[in-house]
């Protein structure tokens, strides 16, 4: 049964989770944009050579 | 975009892009608050008294260490030639360059500082007291640490000489930063010791 | 307070009786000659005969023993060496003062928004930079990191050149196109000084810095 | 099979169709854990702190397996001289520091409620900041040096004695905790693991570890493509 009620412990709980998501979030989009900025940076070259 | 801030720009971007910026100087403040518990023991009751102070240490050695840096390089690539054609007068580069170093540097090291003395077991309350005389303090680190970094150009013993010229005139900035959180502790209040802080900055102009 | 398009701010320079030495050792005193808007000057002596301190201290940079160089925009219009320095000199010394991790383009930005206010694209012309504005400086040659700096001087104009050896790492195509340049540049009223090995191929008085000692 | 990926070319070809692959399973994963970890039971002892643990723990893993991934990559790179083993090294690096940073910070945020201090320095979160110097160390090194194969060099043996010195400094916390008994706090050996909270657990651990090889294997891709593009601009400065 889901419990999202954490009581007393909520102003730890939360934030340990939100701190994790935000970080991992931040590291994917990090790697997703690189990934895709020097693919498209790579495609211009090879193409336009 | 005048010249003042077009060299503050670029300045802004050797300091955080090449050599890691920040991560340098928090790596060092990092591992120097790690030290402190791993030779002294990590016990709070040993710990927590001189947290303040172990902070405010950490925080004048990792200023100390990115100056070498602010001048050197430049008098090494001819780069300060060309800052002597500018519209600037030479104490505006000076002034300009003391800045770049306490945006790049300075902040992160005092948004460091209270991490570092809770870790320490300091109480988790003083945390804005220690980083408003963390960055006050980091402000007086740069432009002290500006001075000595330019009295000791070009003569090649880099980081040691200036970190001895410049460490004498740290003192003050350490006394009234660490004096303020121990007149704070003891219920003072902290004030008198943060305005005598806040006027080491000027110290390079007497 | 924007130079004016002719760039030929000064009208006159003349160096009196000047005397420098570096350390103990006396370079050169008693040296003392005039250069109009529009004339060359080169310099040559042998190695540490002190062209590159004469430039130098032209700039400003270094102080004389004895003598004194004077700017003048015109008869009895004298200007502050000062204001001289930081808005119609320009000197291009052996190190070219470019930051190796940042990008020809950012540096090249950077030193003309510092020196003047003018874009970089005609430069980038002039000096055939274009596939070069996106490596980073110390991935480029001593000739390509030459032009970089002449484009500077492009970019931003000023009036009096002062060279230390420009051609010296440039192949002979760039060395004809520097030459065009500085042409160029004292057809529009500018001045050049340049400490020279072989003689530059433009009209140009001639100053023996050795001789002088 | 090592081997056979040297060649960055057989590499890229290689993991293109597992890219879709890893990171629906990473992502499947998360969510999957996500769930198990709020419908677990609270423990009797810590009651909802618990949960944190779910995030603490998996994070400290993958702060550690990360390491032993760049010291081992670093380990091709200078004995084997592998072109991509420096690729991956890099790529390991910046994901590494993050999941260490993240144990230290839900550390921190489970030993308040637990321990009553935002931070206690006892052997476990003790190795896990200096873990996190280590990679302090790797990046810092690499983004001061300018030339890319002088970095990439020193950089690969930093990784290695880096990874030799991990057990050592592992042990000698381990020693200096038994030295400093912090005896005023409650002696947590860590909470007892019922079968309700292992599961969760498990699961984000392996969320976790899905979502690191997405993670380096799109980096190292990227990377391989950066090089080419870098080496082409040369090569057309050359003519210039």
């Amino acid at each position: 049964m889901l419990d999202l009620d954490m009581g007393a412990y909520a102003a730890f709980v939360w934030p340990a989770w939100g701190i994790s998501a935000l970080a991992l979030a931040a590291l994917v989009v990090r790697s997703v944009m690189a990934a895709r900025r020097w693919k498209r940076e790579l495609d211009r070259l090879e193409g336009g050579k | 975009m005048s010249a003042g801030r077009v060299l503050l720009k670029r300045e802004l971007s050797l300091a955080w892009g090449g050599g890691g910026g920040p991560l340098l100087a928090c790596g060092f403040f990092l591992a120097l608050t790690a030290i402190v518990p791993l030779a002294a023991g990590g016990d709070p009751r040993v710990l927590q008294p001189v947290a303040g102070g172990i902070a405010w240490i950490a925080l004048a050695l990792a200023s100390l260490l990115s100056l070498e840096r602010l001048f050197e390089r430049d008098f090494e690539d001819g780069a300060l030639d060309l800052l002597a054609l500018g519209p600037l007068p030479l104490e505006a580069v000076f002034a300009v360059k003391a800045l770049a170093q306490w945006l790049a540097i300075g902040l992160p090291l005092a948004v460091a500082a209270p991490v570092a003395a809770i870790a320490l077991g300091a109480d988790p309350g003083w945390a804005p007291l220690i980083l408003g005389s963390a960055l006050l303090g980091s402000l007086g680190f740069a432009f002290t640490g500006a001075l000595g970094a330019a009295l000791a150009l070009g003569s090649k013993r880099g980081g040691l000489l200036i970190a001895v010229v410049v460490l004498p005139l740290f003192i003050p900035p350490v006394i009234f930063g660490a004096g303020a959180l121990e007149q704070a502790l003891t219920g003072l209040s902290p004030w008198p010791a943060l305005a005598l802080l806040g006027a080491t900055p000027c110290s390079p102009w007497r | 307070m924007d130079i004016a398009n002719g760039s030929h701010m000064i009208g006159r320079l003349c160096i009196d009786d000047l005397g420098l030495s570096r350390g103990e050792r006396v370079l050169f005193h008693g040296l003392s000659v005039d250069l109009d808007a529009g004339e060359a000057l080169a310099l040559t002596g042998a190695n540490g005969a002190g062209k590159t301190s004469l430039l130098r201290a032209i700039a400003g940079f270094i102080r004389p023993d004895a003598g004194a160089v004077r700017f003048s925009e015109g008869p009895g219009a004298e200007i502050e060496p000062e204001t001289a320095r930081a808005r119609h000199i320009h000197l291009l010394g052996h190190l070219e003062g470019l930051k190796g991790a940042r990008t020809a383009r950012e540096e090249l930005a950077f030193q003309t928004a510092w020196c003047g206010r003018g874009g970089i694209d005609s430069a980038v012309e002039a000096l055939g930079l274009a596939p070069l504005l996106d490596l980073e400086t110390r991935k480029l040659s001593a000739g390509q990191r030459r032009r970089l700096s002449l484009a500077r001087l492009i970019a931003a104009p000023r009036a009096l050149w002062l060279l230390d050896e420009p051609l010296a790492p440039l192949d002979a195509r760039w060395r004809a196109v520097a030459t065009q340049l500085m042409q160029d540049h004292l057809a529009g009223g500018g001045m050049v000084i340049a400490a020279v090995h072989d003689p530059l191929d433009l009209p140009c008085h001639t100053l023996d810095v050795g001789a002088a000692s | 099979m090592v081997f056979g990926l040297a060649n960055p070319d057989r590499f890229m070809r290689f993991t293109r169709p597992l890219m879709p692959v890893v990171w629906a399973a990473a992502v499947g994963l998360l969510l999957a854990g996500t769930w198990l970890s709020f419908t677990a039971p609270e423990d009797y002892q810590q009651l909802d702190t618990v949960r944190i643990m779910f995030v603490h723990v998996p994070a400290a893993w993958l702060g550690l397996a990360a390491y032993v991934a760049l010291g081992v990559s670093s380990f091709f790179a200078l004995v084997f001289r592998h072109p991509l083993a420096d690729a991956a090294a890099r790529a390991a690096a910046l994901p590494g520091a993050v999941f260490t940073a993240l144990a230290l910070a839900t550390g921190s945020l489970w030993g308040k409620p637990m321990w009553g201090a935002w931070w206690v320095w006892d052997a476990r979160l003790t190795s896990v900041v200096v873990l996190f110097l280590f990679y302090v160390a790797y990046m810092a090194l690499r983004a001061a040096i300018d030339d890319e194969a002088k970095a990439a060099r020193a950089a690969a043996v930093l990784g290695l004695v880096g990874l030799v010195n991990l057990p050592i400094v592992k042990f000698s916390v381990d020693w200096w905790n038994t030295l400093h008994q912090p005896a005023s706090l409650l002696r947590a050996e860590g909470p007892s693991m019922t079968a309700a909270h292992l599961t969760p657990l498990l699961v984000m651990g392996l969320a976790y570890m899905m979502l690191f090889t997405a993670l380096w294997l799109t980096d190292i891709r990227t990377e391989v493509r950066r090089r080419r593009v870098l080496t082409m601009r040369a090569r057309a400065a050359q003519e210039a």
